[in-house]
């Protein structure tokens, strides 16, 4: 009969009139995500060792990353990762030997201003506050060689007394036979 | 008391002039604008109210839930629409035809406002009372076509040009049908008057008596509506809004309220003429006549948006082929054994 | 009077509901009825083959998921099949589960994309959003694995970025059982609808010398009676262990073309189903070089992605930088021919012509 | 991944055989060690005739070609359907004028792939019936692809 297909895909959606329906009412209620999950990137700033894997990595250059050696020792002073060409493909998070970057699972990326998009993860407190103990860390190490220096010259110094006494003593002995 | 709750307000009132002596004239001319505000009002809340429901039963149809943030369940939701869609701004393509351009949206509304004046809502309560009812129905319909096509023509683009031919063919090819198919209903009932025919159907509704023409009304009024799967006027994703594209803001608020007002008329029309009217089924007269027309109207409403949600939309050779091949035979068939059922049943 | 006749040029798109993306198709009408048709594509042309020239090997691969966005899986799954024959490498043999698996689901998901554009193009739109609720839980599957739910980036030259995470396997399963079920609703809404068929049935007919000669590839010539399916033909990776078969109808219209793929969507269901019970144990990443240098030499290689044959062309000169890469696009191919194909035809046929062929404007503008 | 090997072990041998007849029957081809047939450009159509007609080489799935500065390579890629057999043909031409007989009279397929070649790379091909750009804008001068070509890079 003609109509049977008709009346069959009405069956269909007059029985998926009354099923529970899919929606799920967004802000309010929030579906949970994989760990997997590629959202928001996220840097941690002391685990970064200015290695540049991760801007070698990355197929759009989205990230430039400034340093700044003090103390023979590479100081991050500029980490910006520019959100709007990145692909969220992971490629970056995986190239970075000491999992200094992850992705996490904030999906809700827009801004207002065109400016914030763009993400300057290092400010300038970081900086300083790193460079003050790399410095910090130099002196010491400086302080501590000093001191080691100082012992060492101490002991050698002993070490000539007691060879010039022994020297000495030999003379006095080869003389007096 | 709830029954002519309208009727006896309305005699309230023209006693009331009675009492101030107002001219006889003028009184009842007062009384038919008072009841064509009402007429006018009820057409309007139903409109709004039918957008919301279309929404709402297409989410349900397909697994959504629909507005439900507007206002209470979202029932505000196509109050908002029209505010917003009344503060846009109205663009007029370049080269357009101003006047017939603006002309359009105006004049969509008045062929379904006129006809809604002879509808009868409830025992004794038609606006006005005509006697060539289903005549006028049929004489005030076909006038959307030209309306329809107005928009189409003066929006100066291809694609509503498309629209518009499609809707000349469109819906003078149904209109063929949609009369055929009365006929056999007039046969039975001998008057075009709204209310005889309901009193006719008194014992049996017509739905049982002529199940034919009823199924090509349906059908031919899908048409007329331009409704799924009759939808190529508006067929969005073949000639994007067909006639409607060139239209922001109101206009194209118009136009949109419009068809749910065309939606409204033409179950009504389906209610009257097959289903009894204000008549109560199985005679349960304890709930009042008018409750039961806009219960059977409703329950028409919601077949057509089911059957809209449903199917595809259909080609235009194979609608017009459809019209003139099957339906109107069909009509005419059905009429002549109506014609022959009556002649042998009534000698 | 004569009545003076005239044809009249109809712009459909680049910006259109049913062109699938940013697509033009310049129609001579006479009335309704296509005179001449002139496609243009290349609104979304990115110069991905030039982009390639000036990235390394592993660079490429988040590329390859913007070629066909809805089957992004599959486009890995090419290119990184093509440098791994260059440099001769073995993917291990759970990395070739892994990548069949997700294969399939990729193929699935975008078969569920072509059936409900196919749907809403014809006007029924309730078919489009059934379809699309089912492709939500394949797309929850490609976030559990690999992060993202279109563009993946999940294969890597020697297997797959990570192994699958334990949640994976129970909830694949769960999806298979339900899926066959939504099948039987979409035959029920949409193919067994009369009004359906009446607008797709012997609606640009395609005759199986015409495809053969016309290089289109995948349900496209399958639906036509050609039989070649790179699964079966010239099987890559582990095909060969599973039994499934290659539907193949014969008259080549708008209706054969859907229904292949309500075919293949069952046929893909059982490929993943056998690869689930066996999958075997194992590491998913063969031992490679750091910093991959394939030696000089071009190669080329096909494999059977949803909308055809995908085929990755590379010329390396032993840089860690691809000298030259070229993507074989079965949709740009497929579209070759539909400006003779849509002659004729009304303009709702030209919209259920291009609903039927399927293309992706990612993969056609490259 | 024993059942890759056995089914390669099959289409192996006779994949060799077929590039065994085809260079015995055109001496002009050179096979590469790695099976590739190096046609010269004036014998091309004449070859790709003779691999549709006489060898059932039905299917001409690629088309593309490459710039190698000096000169340029087009690339065929035939096959037969049906079967895992298949022929990748590299004609080198002169960059100057880089100039091919089109394939299109032979498979209807090379139509659209010509034109992006045409498009992006400026070879011409003789006797194709539509030859014009077709991802690029019609009014774009130079041709992307060629390894020399200066472009405006944003952030490359």
């Amino acid at each position: 009969m003609f109509g049977k297909g008709l009346l069959k895909g009405m069956k269909i959606t007059m029985v998926r009139f009354f099923k529970p329906k899919e929606t799920v009412q967004y802000p309010e209620v929030r579906l949970p995500l994989p760990d997997r999950f590629l959202g928001k990137p996220e840097f941690y700033y002391d685990k970064c060792i200015a290695c540049n894997q991760c801007v070698a990595a990355c197929p759009n250059n989205v990230i430039t990353l400034k340093t700044e050696t003090v103390e023979k020792k590479k100081i991050v002073t500029q980490y910006y990762f520019d959100q709007q060409y990145c692909l969220f493909c992971g490629l970056c998070a995986e190239a970075c030997p000491k999992d200094a970057l992850k992705f996490t699972k904030d999906f809700e990326l827009t801004q207002y201003k065109r400016q914030d998009i763009k993400l300057k993860f290092v400010n300038p407190e970081q900086v300083a506050k790193k460079k003050a103990e790399v410095l910090q860390a130099a002196l010491e190490k400086q302080a501590a060689q000093e001191k080691q220096a100082a012992q060492e010259k101490q002991a050698s110094a002993d070490k000539q007394i007691a060879s010039e006494k022994q020297a000495a003593g030999n003379e006095a002995a080869a003389g007096v036979c | 008391m709830l029954e002519n709750i309208f009727v006896s307000s309305l005699n309230w009132l023209k006693n009331l002039m009675a009492a101030v002596e107002l001219p006889a004239p003028l009184a009842d001319m007062l009384i038919l604008v008072i009841k064509l505000a009402a007429i006018l009002g009820f057409i309007l809340i139903n409109a709004l109210w039918l957008v919301y429901m279309e929404r709402k039963v297409s989410a349900f149809i397909q697994g959504r839930i629909g507005p439900n943030r507007v206002g209470p369940f979202g029932l505000l939701q196509t109050t908002m629409d029209v505010l917003k869609l009344i503060s846009k701004e109205i663009i007029i393509p370049a080269a357009a035809d101003k006047k017939l351009f603006l002309l359009a949206p105006l004049m969509i509304f008045v062929p379904p406002l006129a006809i809604f004046a002879i509808v009868p809502f409830g025992k004794g309560m038609a606006a006005i009372d005509l006697n060539l009812g289903v005549y006028y129905f049929v004489a005030m319909a076909s006038l959307s076509t030209v309306i329809i096509w107005m928009a189409g023509w003066s929006s100066n683009n291809k694609y509503a040009l498309l629209g518009g031919m499609r809707v000349v063919a469109q819906m003078v090819s149904y209109e063929m049908p949609l009369i055929l198919s009365m006929i056999g209903v007039i046969i039975l009932t001998g008057t075009l008057n709204m209310n005889g025919i309901i009193q006719a159907q008194e014992k049996v509704w017509f739905i049982f008596l002529q199940p034919v023409a009823a199924t090509i009304y349906l059908i031919a009024a899908l048409a007329e509506t331009n409704r799924t799967p009759f939808d190529l006027v508006e067929g969005e994703s073949e000639i994007i809004s067909g006639p409607f594209t060139e239209y922001s803001g109101m206009g194209f608020a118009f136009f949109f309220l419009a068809e749910y007002a065309n939606v409204l008329l033409v179950s009504v029309m389906a209610t009257t003429l097959f289903f009894g009217g204000w008549l109560a089924p199985f005679g349960w007269t304890f709930l009042p006549s008018w409750f039961w027309f806009i219960f059977k109207v409703y329950i028409m409403v919601f077949i057509f948006m089911w059957v809209r949600w449903t199917f595809p939309r259909i080609r235009v050779d194979q609608l017009m082929g459809f019209a003139w091949k099957v339906l109107v035979p069909l009509a005419i068939a059905n009429i002549f054994l109506t014609g022959l059922g009556k002649y042998l049943f009534l000698s | 009077m004569a009545v003076r006749q005239e044809e009249f040029v109809l712009n459909m798109g680049p910006q259109h509901p049913s062109t699938h993306g940013v697509f033009r198709i310049v129609l001579t009408l006479d009335g309704e009825t296509v005179v001449k048709a002139d496609p243009v594509p290349g609104y979304l042309h990115r110069g991905i083959e030039k982009l390639a020239e000036a990235r390394t090997y592993t660079q490429v691969i988040p590329y390859t998921d913007r070629l066909d966005y809805l089957a992004s899986m599959l486009m890995n799954w090419g290119y990184v099949q093509a440098v791994e024959k260059l440099m001769g490498i073995e993917v291990p043999l759970r990395a070739e589960y892994i990548r069949v698996i997700v294969g399939e689901l990729a193929r699935i998901a975008s078969h569920l994309v072509a059936t409900g554009a196919m749907a809403s193009d014809l006007g029924g739109l309730t078919g489009f959003l059934y379809t699309f609720r089912d492709r939500e839980e394949i797309l929850d599957l490609f976030e559990m694995v690999c992060g993202s739910r279109l563009t993946a980036s999940y294969m890597r030259i020697g297997g797959v970025a990570k192994d699958l995470p334990e949640g994976f396997v129970p909830k694949a399963k769960e999806f298979l059982k339900k899926f066959t079920l939504s099948l039987a609703e979409y035959n029920g809404l949409i193919t067994g609808n009369e009004i359906f068929q009446r607008r797709t049935k012997n609606v640009g007919i395609l005759s199986a010398e015409k495809a053969v000669d016309m290089s289109l590839s995948g349900p496209v010539l399958r639906a036509s009676g050609v039989g070649h399916d790179l699964r079966k033909v010239r099987p890559y990776s582990i095909y060969p262990q599973f039994e499934f078969e290659v539907p193949l109808r014969t008259n080549g219209d708008c209706f054969d073309r859907y229904y292949l793929r309500v075919l293949e969507m069952a046929e893909s269901v059982k490929i993943i189903e056998q690869a689930l019970a066996s999958l075997p144990e194992g590491p998913v990443m063969a031992k490679i070089p750091r910093i991959i240098k394939p030696p000089a030499g071009e190669v080329y290689t096909e494999i059977e992605s949803s909308k055809g044959i995908m085929g990755v062309y590379i010329v390396s000169d032993g840089s860690p930088k691809p000298y030259r890469v070229h993507f074989r696009r079965p949709s740009f191919i497929n579209l070759g021919y539909l400006a003779e194909m849509v002659r004729g035809w009304k303009v709702a046929d030209v919209v259920a012509i291009l609903g039927s062929l399927d293309i992706v404007l990612g993969e056609v503008d490259c | 991944m024993d059942d890759i090997s056995n089914v390669s072990k099959i289409t192996e041998p006779v994949q060799k055989r077929i590039l065994a007849k085809i260079a015995a029957a055109h001496p002009e081809i050179n096979v590469s060690e790695a099976g590739h047939l190096h046609v010269p450009v004036d014998s091309l159509t004449a070859v790709m005739r003779d691999l549709k007609e006489n060898f059932g080489f039905d299917y001409l799935s690629n088309v593309t070609a490459v710039d190698y500065l000096e000169y340029m390579n087009v690339v065929y890629d035939l096959c037969r359907v049906g079967t895992p057999y298949m022929l990748h043909i590299i004609v080198r031409i002169d960059r100057e004028n880089p100039v091919v007989p089109s394939m299109v009279p032979l498979w209807g397929g090379a139509l659209w792939q010509e034109r992006e070649i045409y498009d992006l790379l400026g070879v011409i091909f003789t006797k194709h019936p539509d030859l014009r750009r077709i991802l690029l804008d019609d009014t774009w001068e130079d041709h992307p692809l060629r390894r020399d070509y200066q472009w405006m890079s944003g952030r490359d």
